[in-house]
């Protein structure tokens, strides 16, 4: 009972879901009420496993804090900041919705703003290192990556054009028309087998999870 | 160059502009290296968000879609009108508002946090995820095979018929006068895509032509990644420069002339 | 033909141009099909070895000798996201490793859900060697959802732990260069896998071997000898190898003139 | 230790150093160094140009902070193109962390552009479930989203009458950092046939050549340069045009770094970045 009805479940929905696709559903009510209400429901479960992260992460900093951790001082800094813009958030919104909430702007602007931006531009410096430390030539693929990316980088630029005025490559042998050819044509060539590779991929990996041969998901390993 | 601190304490908009600036600094310093003031950011930056997302949640997707709408449907319940309580209009036609037809995904997200309060009835969330995977999977099948493979396909495929006058106007392109050039761009696309799907070939050992195929292949995917660090490294800088002008403009105030 | 059946039977009007999804799909779910059965009937299938899977033994033998811990990273993307199960399959095979040389395994989390999920899964690997007492349910854990906050997170970890073997098996964004410099910094053994096409490029660069798009599903099956992994990986060939065809003979007859081959993709001729 | 083995192990954090330096200088004082337009920016620019029914174009604002210094230039400069050729704009997001950043440009555009709530511009928030909402989307706006960011019912805005579903929208414009650019062009793209563009950040840009090589988007803007082009052609230069000169030096930072490796790994002792692993040592890595 415990494999058998979640199988049972995803068989359903799932063969459901996917006949849909080839229905004209305007034409067809039964279909087009039953796809719309499916819909409807996992956005709202989205929200569900949401609650359900957020409990077990405060429950983890609280068992921190409860064991004396030596670092359970910032594991106060979680669940208060976490209570707090909760707080705000939730219990502070008059009215319909969240945008008009002016404190969940600011805590919006002035924290969540700087802190992921920050952490995203810190890739810069750690893009200047990994291109440093990692960019050798060590063999034709790596000095493939290595040429590539050069060119994209300088052709890519405004100084990319100033530099081929500079060694006079003109016309379709400039730095920004290689830049460009490269993005075009061998660029487009591996994404594409990539994509249609991938494409097969998630196809057969979706077949599998509906009619019931793949169940990672329910957490039996198997 | 002008420069002036131009945030005073008091106002609420110049206290936000020293805190954020702040704590860019202290994102910045584990650059020098692991500190208490990066600590001090990543937990606050894990709390943030968690608050930040359960209120963006609850206001734009469970109050509209399912709280409302169960309120509606209880008032209606209230009034013993049981058709409009399930959403059916008159004629016992479903109506597009479910009203108590969210009970359904109600129960399900229950079953889920079930993973909190009992061990021995967890098993119960694996209806919900077998639910919200089945429609997920359901939704994927059939496009994924059409955007990302079909497609892709009759998109190397087409190039040919834009160089063939009739196939062109069949297909409705525009023909395109076949120079040179272009013959050898649609020749290396077709060879870059017939080597790289043949690098990701598992059944048959890589010998013989299979395995210049490969090796064909893999240069076709190392030039692919050289365009995309490049095109990362854009990226990255460009992110970096939205942090500095941050800093220069807003925070020190400085106006360039 | 078989739509005017269609329509006749269920009076459901067939929506046009999904006619060639429709084909190619039944032929597809057939191959998974024929290749699972067969795999059931104890048919081997022979896999090309992937150069990388040795790395991967290799690595978790670094982390016993060095007597430090191995992180293992599913990557940001929930169970329903195929390399997300993947990178699920590799973990049991990596926790069966570690509970055999009593190594510490720390996988932290993006996804509540892929975080049962992987609790599960080492606790079923340290039962099958027999050492379900030594597994900690502490060192699979839980962080946050956000991006930058996660990235955050396991950066610390890595600087505070210091791993000797750093896995990062999933589907990755921005942050992948981050997780992978810092380990780098702390002179850790890294084995990146991934089909985020766009992340591809900064594993290769900073890890010392990446699985690049299908090879970690191919990974996965080779790794686990599981016959429905094996299956679906050889129907992917099997789909691989009619579209090279498709393709080499559909360019060719297209460059004479003929359209057969673009209609038959569903182009509107 | 000779020169070279010294050039090819720079502690990492000199390379902070010099970064720091080269990108800061330009913001601080610009070079003026001129942007060239590209057939995928200005394929953008002409179609929304020849828009004549004026039905509204959906700006799917689906970033956050960490990208909004390369997509918000872009959304900045469409906006002020559309609002100028009189075609409304109506806002939507997939992203949690987008209502905030997408919340200031609302601001920005009534402030700037004069632009009036509800008339030329609406936005209706978040809703979590991409190709859910997408879906929903083409089935009724007002079903996915049934009110907007600020509280008032979807129905009742002046910019929705008569523009019912996501298939009457004149363009689908997808600014993304991740994939849900894909499920714009699966869904509305191939499903409902709505015209689909992508503003995307550099890192994902070379992935979408692919759509717009086989004409499944008509126009591309990638990373901050992307918005610079386009902020050109609408005759608004602003911060990504800006940030160009820091984005040539930074470049120039990095190449000059990857040559000093290259001469130390060449010059200096060899076999030094041999794979740590027996394994993979005979492998081509």
């Amino acid at each position: 009972m415990k494999t058998k009805l979640p199988v049972t479940i995803a068989f359903l929905t799932g063969i459901f879901m996917a006949f849909a696709y080839f229905v004209e559903r305007d034409n067809v009510a039964w279909v087009r009420i039953l796809y719309e209400e499916l819909n409807q429901n996992n956005i709202v479960l989205a929200v569900f496993v949401l609650f359900l992260g957020v409990g077990t992460l405060l429950i983890r900093h609280a068992k921190k804090i409860r064991d004396r951790n030596s670092d359970s001082i910032y594991s106060w800094v979680v669940i208060v900041s976490t209570l707090a813009v909760a707080y705000i958030g939730l219990f502070q919104t008059t009215g319909e919705s969240i945008g008009a909430n002016e404190n969940f702007q600011w805590i919006f602007n002035n924290f969540q703003v700087p802190l992921s931006a920050t952490m995203f531009s810190l890739l810069a410096f750690f893009v200047a290192s990994a291109a440093y430390r990692a960019f050798r030539a060590r063999n034709t693929e790596a000095t493939l990556l290595l040429i590539a990316a050069a060119i994209v980088m300088i052709g890519r630029v405004p100084i990319g054009a100033v530099i081929s005025d500079g060694l006079n490559l003109t016309g379709s042998f400039s730095l920004p028309a290689i830049a460009e050819w490269i993005l075009d044509i061998p660029n487009t060539a591996a994404k594409r087998a990539i994509t249609i590779g991938i494409g097969l991929g998630m196809t057969a990996t979706a077949i599998k999870i509906i009619f019931g041969i793949e169940r990672t998901y329910m957490g039996s390993g198997k | 160059m002008i420069l002036n601190l131009i945030a005073p304490f008091n106002t609420t908009e110049g206290l936000g502009i020293w805190i954020a600036a702040f704590l860019t600094l202290c994102i910045f310093s584990f650059l020098y290296k692991d500190n208490p003031f990066y600590k001090f950011a990543e937990h606050l930056f894990v709390g943030v968000s968690s608050g930040y997302y359960i209120s963006i949640y609850y206001w734009n997707t469970l109050k509209p879609n399912m709280i409302d709408e169960l309120t509606k449907g209880f008032t209606a319940l209230g009034k013993g009108d049981m058709q409009k309580a399930f959403g059916l209009d008159e004629s016992g036609a479903v109506m597009a508002e479910p009203h108590l037809r969210m009970l359904v995904p109600l129960m399900l997200g229950i079953f889920i946090l079930l993973i909190f309060i009992s061990r021995k009835n967890a098993w119960l969330s694996r209806i919900s995820f077998a639910w919200y995977i089945g429609v997920a999977s359901g939704i994927a099948i059939p496009t994924a095979m059409s955007t990302r493979v079909l497609l892709q396909a009759q998109g190397s495929i087409r190039d040919f018929c834009s160089y063939n006058a009739d196939c062109a106007v069949s297909a409705g392109l525009e023909p395109q006068v076949a120079t040179t050039a272009l013959w050898i761009n649609a020749f290396l696309l077709l060879i870059g895509t017939l080597s790289a799907l043949a690098y990701f070939f598992f059944s048959l050992p890589s010998k013989g032509a299979l395995k210049v195929m490969n090796k064909v292949g893999i240069y076709f995917l190392m030039i692919s990644f050289g365009a995309s660090f490049g095109y990362t490294v854009m990226a990255r800088i460009s992110l970096l420069i939205g942090r500095l002008q941050f800093l220069f403009y807003d925070w020190l105030g400085i106006t360039i002339s | 033909m078989i739509f005017n059946f269609l329509n006749l039977m269920f009076q459901i009007q067939v929506k046009e141009g999904t006619g060639p999804v429709f084909f190619v799909l039944v032929l597809f779910v057939a191959a998974l099909f024929f290749f699972l059965d067969k795999a059931r009937k104890g048919a081997t299938f022979k896999i090309r070895k992937i150069a990388g899977l040795d790395a991967v033994n290799e690595a978790i033998g670094r982390a016993t000798e060095m007597g430090k811990s191995i992180l293992y990273t599913t990557g940001l993307e929930t169970a329903s996201h195929i390399a997300t199960i993947a990178s699920l399959t590799i973990l049991s095979r990596v926790a069966k490793r570690a509970a055999r040389y009593g190594t510490r395994l720390q996988v932290p989390s993006f996804d509540p859900i892929v975080m049962s999920l992987s609790q599960e899964i080492v606790r079923e690997s340290y039962l099958e060697e027999g050492m379900v007492d030594s597994f900690k349910g502490d060192d699979i854990f839980y962080l946050t959802q956000e991006q930058f906050a996660y990235t955050a997170a396991v950066e610390g970890v890595l600087v505070r732990e210091k791993p000797a073997t750093v896995f990062l098996m999933g589907y990755f964004y921005a942050e992948s260069l981050l997780l992978a410099e810092t380990g780098n910094s702390i002179g850790a053994i890294q084995i990146a896998g991934t089909d985020a096409v766009t992340q591809l490029p900064f594993f290769i660069v900073s890890c010392d071997y990446t699985l690049i798009g299908e090879e970690l599903y191919a990974a996965s099956a080779y790794l686990s000898e599981d016959s429905n992994i094996i299956s679906s990986l050889k129907a992917q060939d099997f789909g691989k190898a009619l579209l090279w065809i498709f393709l080499l003979l559909g360019s060719i007859a297209t460059f004479a003139g003929s359209t057969k081959f673009l209609s038959l993709l569903g182009a509107s001729i | 230790m000779n020169i070279w083995d010294k050039l090819s192990s720079i502690d990492r954090r000199w390379i902070f150093l010099a970064m720091a330096i080269f990108v800061s200088w330009p913001v601080l004082k610009p070079l003026g160094l001129p942007v060239t337009t590209t057939k995928e920016v200005e394929s953008l620019y002409s179609f929304i140009d020849e828009i004549e029914d004026k039905k509204p174009i959906i700006l799917a604002l689906d970033y956050g902070p960490s990208t909004a210094p390369e997509l918000t230039p872009m959304a900045k400069a469409v906006i002020r193109h559309a609002i100028s050729k009189g075609i409304p704009v109506v806002g939507v997001s997939l992203a949690p962390d987008a209502p905030g950043v997408a919340n200031d440009i609302w601001k920005w555009a009534q402030e700037e552009l004069g632009a009036v709530p509800g008339e030329d511009i609406a936005y209706l928030g978040y809703k979590a479930g991409t190709t859910n909402v997408i879906l929903q989307m083409g089935q009724g706006i007002s079903k996915a989203f049934p009110k907007d960011y600020y509280g008032n019912s979807t129905d009742d805005l002046p910019i929705m009458e008569g523009f019912q579903s996501l298939k009457d929208a004149s363009l689908v414009l997808g600014l993304e950092a991740t994939a849900i650019m894909d499920l714009w062009i699966q869904y509305a793209g191939d499903q409902m046939g709505v015209p689909v563009a992508g503003g995307m950040t550099a890192v994902s840009a070379p992935e979408a050549y692919v759509f717009y090589q086989s004409g499944q988007i008509v126009g591309l803007m990638g990373g901050m340069k992307g918005g610079a082009e386009y902020e050109l052609l609408v005759g608004a230069p602003g911060n990504a045009v800006q940030g160009m000169d820091a984005q040539s030096l930074g470049h120039i930072v990095i190449i000059v770094f990857i040559i000093f490796g290259n001469l130390g790994f060449f010059l200096g002792k060899k076999g030094q970045d041999v794979s740590r692993l027996k394994s993979l040592r005979g492998d081509q890595k």
